[in-house]
């Protein structure tokens, strides 16, 4: 319990930090979002001047990261300079979306990755192993804009068996429009995971524990699934756990490739707006998300490894 | 398939981002904004204003225009539309609570009132030509009641917006789009159309891709350069109208070696335009001479345009004019330019004509951001580039924006700084004067910008809808509302 | 990808390997990284025309004798363009591996044998560059702050420096443990010595490993920064470069936008996989 | 038989490892398999399991219950095969058991039909574990030893005819690995088991085993019951290895091990294997494999000569070791040392006088390490107080520079593990320099001086770590110490992990350096026999207190305190 209650002080006064730096940041950055919002055209003194006092820009810094601060404690995180929605229903609008996309591509890493991670250990030095490892490696490789264009034409538009964009409203359509960014996303992914769970997978295989479990007249699968992927999962599952953090804010080549309307094409083009207020809302998202993601980690250390459990080891 | 047949899916480029022209005057949103509000006035096809809520209006002198308000029009609630309603809807640009990025239009508005049950009378602070075509695209009319209720955010997802247009919004999300629905009550034709879907697609080529797979029905974002990719779509339609644009590169003349005159004719008679063209527009363009949009051109003198000192691309003529300057071997400039925006191609081919002639610059990319907000705040603007889209038919949307003094501060459009007090006076003529006198004017101010060259127009280009075959539509240059301007193909 | 750092990709014990003759792959993988590497310093005089000649006239073409990979929309020769651009796609990669290197061993080594308060607030400090949103900083520092090349090779050394520090930091604490370190500090040797002569050489390999990744993440991150139109000046000869300027352009000269990709691909492949063959060479030799 | 090994042939990609083994294990019975480091005997274990390493290949034959496993047994048979027939206990207590599963798991998941808990509870107590709450610890809350005992547990769940222990107490302290090795005599007899016990203990072997094979470069060289090959080896290496044995009874006037290394199986294909170390080799040794032959009384030997007297009266003969100066070198006071809760030190004080050798022995974490790191300067003390040759060192930081110059100059180590001791990024030559240049300029040696000192030839100076084996890796540790000529050596275990014959050399050298260069050393070991052999006084650690400190022949032939009395009675 004390390490929880530690965990989450330290979460908390990172996301603290955290905000604060990328207020600082942001507050210092060239620019002013009044000149974006009136956009190529002619404005008024008296326009910039009104939107100026809404949107508090001219109030001394800290004045306005106490207020942001003090909002963002209740769940108000502002007002989108741009669409004038709370941030709050901006960016709830598109998480779906991106969180789709991001525990899709989550699936496919971990459905693809581990199993050939494991297949290539099993087989080191073979055939098969050095299929698995050079395509992992070229994966790893490969832009991923590139890759997703290259999706695009191959099966959305040659083949025409997915949708070129959007992401769909039923469920149904959902998984049609998101299999290809899927894919993009996973691409590099899985590569990273097949490494790592290859990697893990050697190491345990020169376990006494497993020679001692199959002396004993374990059968090999019993083996392969009770002790080397509980045992191998604790590394993997820390990379996926920060892939799956990764996936949400790092998605937008993907999304933007693919025309969906998620949170990374949300943070492009609010950056290129200066939309603060969301900007802002979605570095501490994308913070908060990977502090979670790691004390969610930590958790399933302390729920599979009893040396953490009992406090044997430093997590 | 029946209800397949009647309606769109139309793709947008960028999202809507509110269905206020106060908060979302940008091409994505007044697309959505025109289907569904109505403007006081309208424009035709030769750019003409025509009646469109107001049923007839008198200018009984240069500073007053009465309305008469059209009998029976309802908003898509059922509630009528009212003179204060309407009255309501232009006052409320001026009001800085408001804060619309539509105030620049209608700076000349002193007053508005709604001087009966059916009539609207509007008082400027002087007289402006602008006034009239302006007013078809700011002046929407909306309920005066939802209007004053949300000053800020009117037209967001959260509060959306009530209009007497021939679509009414059955959802607005900046997600999942926008779908408008007929209105049965519309005083107007019935639309062809039953439901228009709106998309957002960001990245070009995939937007391409969504009309060209038949996902899409059709758009408006289709880049000019990339047009020869569009035409050869199977299944689509891309029809092309001038645009009523002009592309130029400013000068800054108040400082460095551009001050100097031959400098600055140098530069254009260096700038190979005829590539320019083919380069930015795949051949949808033109060459430009005079200083305005091409269409503009054409309602103003009709065929008969001016003949000024032009500058043609030549290499001699240019190494001729910097001889005659204090930088006879040339320059370096540096010049920032908007890294994400369309005129990076643009830019290296003009670097590589100045280089011909000894004038170096150094293009620096900056973020659109920062680039917009620095060449706002008029810093290192030296040689610029910029491809401006206007709206209206008149020229003194652009013309004094572009020169006179008062906008070559900070926050003007003036980048070039050129200035002077009787060009000021020109402009102002050109606001005032009605018929032949103004044509003259005008020619005016375009023959001192062809002498001193504090810009140097490049190129006009088309613009273009591309549709799917199913589709049909009937719009150009002027067409305010573009989405009602499509039917079913056959209907 | 870039993102996840903090986890080696080379994980954990690797059995040991037979000394054998370094296979194809490797040997296909060196010669790709220098003749890329030849191209970076010699490219432009290799390059049949001059990079930035256009001709606008022209316009965009397939192959031809003339031009053997066509030209870009701005009459560019894309052969020489992609000859010249080694330079940039390569170079700064190589700087923000540098970076990155001589920052996470230097901090990684000094948190590790020194332990105590300055660990503990380095290590503060990494938890804190690790929970951000790599790619989100990225494009927030690099899009907010301004165009340079210069920021985003920095963001990325940053970025990618933490996760180095704590490897590095770990495994110099599992080597100080070990005797020969141990016999070290006991002989009285300067603590400098010890970390740089004697823990050091024994952490090479995945350090070495860890600088390829490095720059193969750099190469593809650099590339991703050109997609969104930050970074290098527009007309820069640069791969990244190329393929967003060119990717307009895939009904009249594809090449002029593939040939790029490819090179940054067939270059962060080649790299990965050195690293991963140098890697395992090395923790043998040791 | 419930065993039969016969013409066992292991490959691997770089050859032959071993080669042509024969061995039986019949129900009842305790064989033993001893040999050097890297002779096979784990290979020949995992191999009568069938779970040879990935890349190795057995062939010949290997009939375990009757039933041939080797290239004709699936894996379907052969896991019939373990558990119910046949179990492995392997060395390592700490890497055997699964760290994420509790022992009644381990236990439980062996068993061949529905596991209880009392059953459970049952198989505990069995291997002497009456708590029954144990069943609900993970391994990491377990002694090694408990562990082990776990282990035990777990390779009997399934009821095997036959099990193999390979090195089932290496990695243990004395008295437990006394405890396990009687508690392993003792199921085996209850059960009537057969048991193939692998040990480099050849002690162990002789004492408790009904019959045992000694292997050598992968190949059986001696067989026979355990007591008679311990009188009268009948082959040479045997009779080395006894000789390199220290005896725990007196101090032996000289330790002698067999010169040279043991060669790689591949290279000694079609020769006696230990040709090249032996006395009494001669040309016959070398033209052919000599076959195991009978030579009478159930033993067999793989040595041509039959007639040469392998032991002498030489060989056990009576020494003395230095007894010092008597001037105090190294006083250490009342020290304390915490890590966190637990007490590592608990108040120590012992002294070493200059030129003479204290051993210090206790159960593995009783603070004899930490005890020593203290000293070095490894470790802060939380109390206490260390004097070296006068100058107070107990805080470390509050010295001045020279001062502390001077420390590193009067005290240093070797460590326990040969595989870490020297730098593998650095070569031998390299080492020595860097050490020398810390000793007082007027002295200095060079690393080919230094390693004479320590008997290698001065050409290794070029050599890195990697090409060095165990020994020369100790040797080389020992040059490193001795290059700043300090007055104070501290040994912390530097032979726990080598092999008898090399034990001995490097035991030897140590008493002569001892001797030669009046260098005063604290030597930290577990094994009684080699504080016999090394060490005129003796401190016993016990649970981080000095339980009893002397003389060594007082301590060990009448020991006062009960900790010590059982650690002698430990011994084999
Ligand atoms: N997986 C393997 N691949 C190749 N060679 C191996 C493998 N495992 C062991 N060997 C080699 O086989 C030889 C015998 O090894 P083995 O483990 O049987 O020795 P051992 O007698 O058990 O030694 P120890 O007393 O150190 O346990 C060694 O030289 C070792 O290097
Ligand atoms: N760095 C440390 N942190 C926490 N506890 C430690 C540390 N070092 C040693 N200990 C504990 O202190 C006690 C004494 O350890 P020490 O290594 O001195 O024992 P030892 O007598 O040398 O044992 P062994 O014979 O196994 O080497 C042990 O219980 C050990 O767990
Ligand atoms: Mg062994
Ligand atoms: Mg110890």
């Amino acid at each position: 319990m004390a390490f929880i209650a530690r965990r989450l002080g330290a979460a908390v006064l990172l996301l603290g930090v955290l905000s604060l730096l990328s207020f600082v940041l942001l507050a210092a950055a060239p620019g002013n979002p009044e000149n974006l919002l009136l956009g190529p055209r002619p404005s008024t003194p008296e326009t910039r001047a009104a939107i100026r006092a809404q949107f508090h820009l001219d109030d001394p810094l800290y004045e306005r990261y106490l207020s942001w601060l003090g909002g963002a404690l209740h769940g108000d995180f502002g007002t989108s300079i741009y669409t004038r929605e709370p941030v709050a229903n901006v960016i709830t609008d598109r998480l779906p979306v991106t969180a789709g996309l991001a525990t899709y591509a989550l699936i496919l890493t971990v459905g693809v990755g581990v199993p050939l991670g494991l297949a290539a250990a099993m087989r080191r030095g073979g055939r098969l192993d050095q299929g698995i490892t050079l395509t992992s490696l070229v994966a790893l490789a490969v832009p991923p804009f590139a890759l997703s264009i290259l999706l695009l034409y191959g099966f959305a538009v040659a083949l025409g068996w997915f949708p070129v964009f959007g992401a769909g409203e039923t469920v149904a359509e959902r998984i049609a429009h998101l299999t290809l960014p899927a894919v993009a996303l996973a691409t590099s992914e899985a590569a990273i995971i097949v490494r790592q769970m290859r990697a893990a997978a050697l190491d345990l295989a020169g376990q006494d524990y497993l020679t001692f479990a199959r002396a004993r007249g374990l059968s090999l699968p019993r083996v392969w699934i009770s002790y080397a992927l509980r045992n191998a999962a604790l590394p993997v599952l820390t990379v996926g756990g920060l892939l799956m953090a990764a996936n949400l804010t790092g998605a937008l080549f993907v999304e933007r490739a693919f025309g969906l309307p998620g949170l990374g094409e949300l943070l492009v083009t609010a950056v290129a707006r200066k939309d603060i207020p969301v900007v802002q809302a979605l570095v501490l998202l994308g913070g908060a998300v990977v502090v979670v993601v790691n004390l969610l980690i930590d958790l399933t250390y302390l729920a599979v490894d009893p040396r953490v459990r009992h406090g044997a080891v430093a997590s | 398939k029946q209800d397949r047949a009647d309606t769109l899916r139309w793709a947008l480029s960028e999202v809507p981002n509110s269905l206020d022209i106060a908060h979302g005057f940008n091409n994505p949103s007044t697309i959505v904004q025109f289907a569904v509000l109505d403007c006081m006035v309208t424009l035709g096809k030769k750019g003409e204003v025509l009646p469109s809520v107001a049923e007839s209006w008198t200018h009984p002198d240069p500073l007053t225009y009465v309305f008469t308000l059209r009998e029976g029009v309802k908003f898509s609630d059922g509630s009528p539309v009212t003179a204060e309603d309407a009255a309501f809807s232009l006052s409320r640009h001026v009001d800085p609570k408001v804060a619309s990025q539509a105030a620049s239009y209608v700076t000349m508005v002193k007053k508005v009132e709604a001087t009966g049950p059916r009539t609207i009378t509007v008082t400027l602070s002087r007289p402006n030509q602008a006034f009239l075509p302006t007013a078809a695209l700011a002046w929407q009319i909306v309920p005066k009641k939802l209007a004053e209720a949300h000053p800020e955010d009117l037209g967001s997802p959260e509060v959306g917006t009530l209009g007497s247009g021939p679509f009414k919004v059955a959802k607005f999300s900046l997600t999942e789009g926008v779908t408008l629905e007929r209105n049965p009550l519309y005083w107007g034709p019935k639309p062809a159309l039953r439901k228009i879907e709106l998309k957002t697609i960001s990245d070009p080529e995939t937007l391409r891709l969504a009309v060209s797979s038949g996902e899409a029905d059709g758009t408006a974002d289709v880049r000019p350069s990339e047009a020869r990719k569009w035409t050869s779509l199977r299944d689509v339609t891309t029809t092309f109208y001038p645009a009523d644009n002009i592309a130029f590169l400013s000068l800054a003349v108040d400082q460095g070696p551009l001050k100097d005159v031959h400098v600055r004719r140098a530069i254009a008679h260096a700038v190979d335009r005829a590539a320019l063209v083919q380069l930015m527009t795949g051949g949808h363009g033109s060459q430009a001479d005079l200083f305005l949009p091409k269409p503009q051109l054409t309602a103003l003198y009709g065929d008969a345009w001016p003949a000024l000192p032009t500058y043609a691309y030549d290499v001699e003529a240019a190494k001729a004019e910097l001889a005659k300057s204090a930088y006879p071997r040339g320059f370096t400039l540096a010049t920032p330019y908007d890294s994400g925006g369309e005129n990076v191609k643009a830019m290296q081919a003009v670097a590589s004509d100045l280089a011909k002639i000894g004038i170096t610059l150094e293009l620096t990319p900056l973020p659109s951001e920062k680039y917009i907000t620095q060449r706002m705040d008029h810093e290192d603007l030296a040689v610029q580039m910029a491809n401006l889209y206007y709206s209206t038919p008149d020229p003194s949307e652009v013309l004094p924006d572009l020169l006179s003094r008062a906008s070559a501060k900070p926050q003007g459009f003036n980048f070039s700084g050129y200035g002077t007090a009787a060009l000021d006076a020109e402009l102002d003529d050109v606001g005032r004067l009605e018929g032949e006198p103004r044509q003259e004017a005008i020619t005016k101010v375009l023959a001192e910008v062809a002498e001193q060259v504090p810009y140097v127009p490049l190129y006009h280009n088309e613009s273009a809808f591309a549709l799917n075959k199913r589709f049909t539509i009937d719009a150009g240059t002027w067409t305010i509302d573009i989405l009602s301007a499509v039917r079913p193909a056959g209907s | 990808m870039t993102a996840v750092s903090g986890t080696p990709l080379f994980g954990g014990r690797v059995a040991r390997l037979r000394r054998t003759r370094p296979g194809f792959l490797t040997v296909a993988s060196a010669v790709v990284l220098a003749l890329m590497a030849l191209a970076a310093i010699g490219g432009t005089w290799i390059a049949p025309y001059d990079p930035a000649a256009q001709d606008v006239a022209l316009g965009a073409t397939m192959p031809s004798w003339a031009h053997w990979a066509g030209t870009d929309d701005l009459g560019r020769d894309v052969l020489s363009r992609c000859l010249a651009g080694a330079r940039s796609a390569l170079l700064w990669p190589v700087i923000v591996t540098l970076c990155t290197c001589v920052m996470s061993t230097t901090l990684g080594l000094l948190a590790g044998y020194r332990r105590g308060w300055l660990d503990a607030i380095m290590m503060r400090i990494v938890d804190l560059l690790i929970a951000l949103p790599g790619m989100l900083v990225l494009i927030v520092l690099v899009g907010v702050l301004g165009g340079g090349i210069g920021w985003a090779v920095l963001a990325l050394a940053v970025l990618f420096t933490p996760g180095d520090i704590r490897v590095v930091r770990s495994l110099t604490m599992a080597q100080r443990e070990l005797a020969y370190a141990e016999a070290a500090r006991t002989l009285g040797l300067r603590p400098a010595r010890i970390m740089f002569r004697h823990l050091l050489p024994n952490i090479a390999p995945t350090v070495v490993a860890g600088a390829l990744l490095s720059f193969v993440a750099g190469l593809v991150a650099l590339s991703g920064l050109s997609f969104l139109g930050i970074g290098l000046p527009a007309g820069t000869p640069d791969w990244g470069l190329m393929i967003e300027e060119n990717r307009t352009l895939l009904d009249l000269n594809p090449w002029a936008s593939v040939i790029p990709a490819a090179l940054v691909t067939i270059a962060a492949t080649a790299a990965t996989l050195l690293g991963d063959r140098l890697f395992e060479r090395l923790s043998d030799a040791a | 038989m419930l065993l039969e090994i016969n013409e066992l042939t292991i490959t691997g990609p770089a050859g032959t490892i071993v080669d042509g083994v024969g061995l039986t294990v019949a129900a009842g019975e305790m064989a033993g398999l001893v040999g050097e480091s890297g002779s096979g005997k784990s290979l020949t274990a995992r191999a009568a399991i069938g779970l040879l390493p990935k890349g190795l290949r057995a062939s010949g034959s290997i009939r375990v219950g009757g039933e041939e496993i080797v290239e004709t047994a699936g894996e379907r048979v052969l896991r019939g095969l373990r558990g119910r027939r046949v179990s492995l206990l392997m060395q390592d207590p700490f890497s055997m058991l699964n760290p994420l599963r509790t022992t009644g798991a381990h236990i439980a998941e062996t068993m061949p039909g529905r596991a209880t808990r009392e059953e459970v509870a049952r198989r505990l107590a069995e291997v002497g574990i009456d708590d029954p709450s144990v069943a609900k610890r993970y391994p990491f809350q377990l002694s090694g030893g408990m562990r082990q005992r776990v282990a035990l547990a777990a390779a009997l769940a399934g009821d095997p005819e036959l099990l193999i222990a390979d090195e089932p107490t290496t990695a243990l302290d004395a008295t437990t690995q006394h405890e396990i090795l009687t508690l392993l005599a003792r199921v085996q007899a209850d059960r009537g088991m057969g048991v193939l016990l692998i040990t480099h203990d050849l002690r162990v072997a002789f004492a408790i085993c009904d019959r045992v094979s000694v292997m050598y470069a992968g190949r059986v060289l001696e067989q026979g019951p355990g007591t008679s090959l311990a009188q009268a080896p009948a082959h040479p290496y045997t009779a080395g290895l006894l000789r390199a044995l220290p005896s725990v009874e007196h101090t032996l006037e000289r330790l002698t091990g067999i010169p040279g290394s043991v060669p790689p199986a591949a290279q000694v294909a079609s020769e006696c294997a230990f040709a090249a170390r032996c006395d009494h080799a001669t040309t016959r040794c070398r033209a052919s494999r000599p076959p195991l032959r009978e030579i009478g009384d159930g033993r067999l030997t793989a040595c041509v000569n039959d007639t040469v007297p392998l032991l002498t009266a030489r060989d056990v003969a009576t020494g003395t070791l230095p007894t010092g100066s008597g001037e105090p070198l190294l006083v250490v006071d009342d020290l304390v040392k915490r890590y966190g809760t637990h007490t590592a030190l608990g108040g120590v004080s012992l002294r070493v006088a200059a030129g003479e050798t204290v051993g210090l022995v206790g159960e593995s974490g009783s603070g004899k390490t930490t005890l020593a790191r203290s000293v070095l300067g490894l470790v802060t003390p939380d109390q206490g107080r260390i004097e070296l040759d006068g100058l107070d060192i107990s805080r470390r930081r509050a010295l001045t520079r020279q001062e502390r110059a001077r420390v590193h100059r009067l005290v240093q180590c070797v460590f326990q593990d040969p595989s870490t001791s020297l730098n593998p990024a650095m070569t031998v030559g390299a080492t020595l320099s860097e050490a020398a240049a810390r000793a007082e300029p007027a002295g200095r040696l060079a690393p080919g001086d230094l390693l004479e000192l320590v008997g290698l030839p001065p050409g290794y100076a070029t050599r890195r770590p990697k090409g060095l084996s165990g020994g020369e890796r100790q040797r080389v540790a020992i040059a490193r110490a001795l290059a700043v000529r300090p007055s104070l050596l501290i040994c912390d275990e530097p032979v726990a992990s080598l092999d008898v014959s090399v034990q001995a050399h490097v035991l030897e050298l140590l008493r002569r350096l001892g001797r030669e260069l009046g260098t005063g050393m604290l030597f930290i070991t577990h094994d009684l026999a080699v504080v016999r052999q090394i060490a005129v006084k003796t401190v016993v650690l016990f649970k981080g207190r000095v339980v009893e400190q002397g003389d060594t022949a007082t301590v060990l032939d009448a020991p006062a305190h009960d900790y010590t009395r059982r650690l002698v009675a430990a011994i084999p």
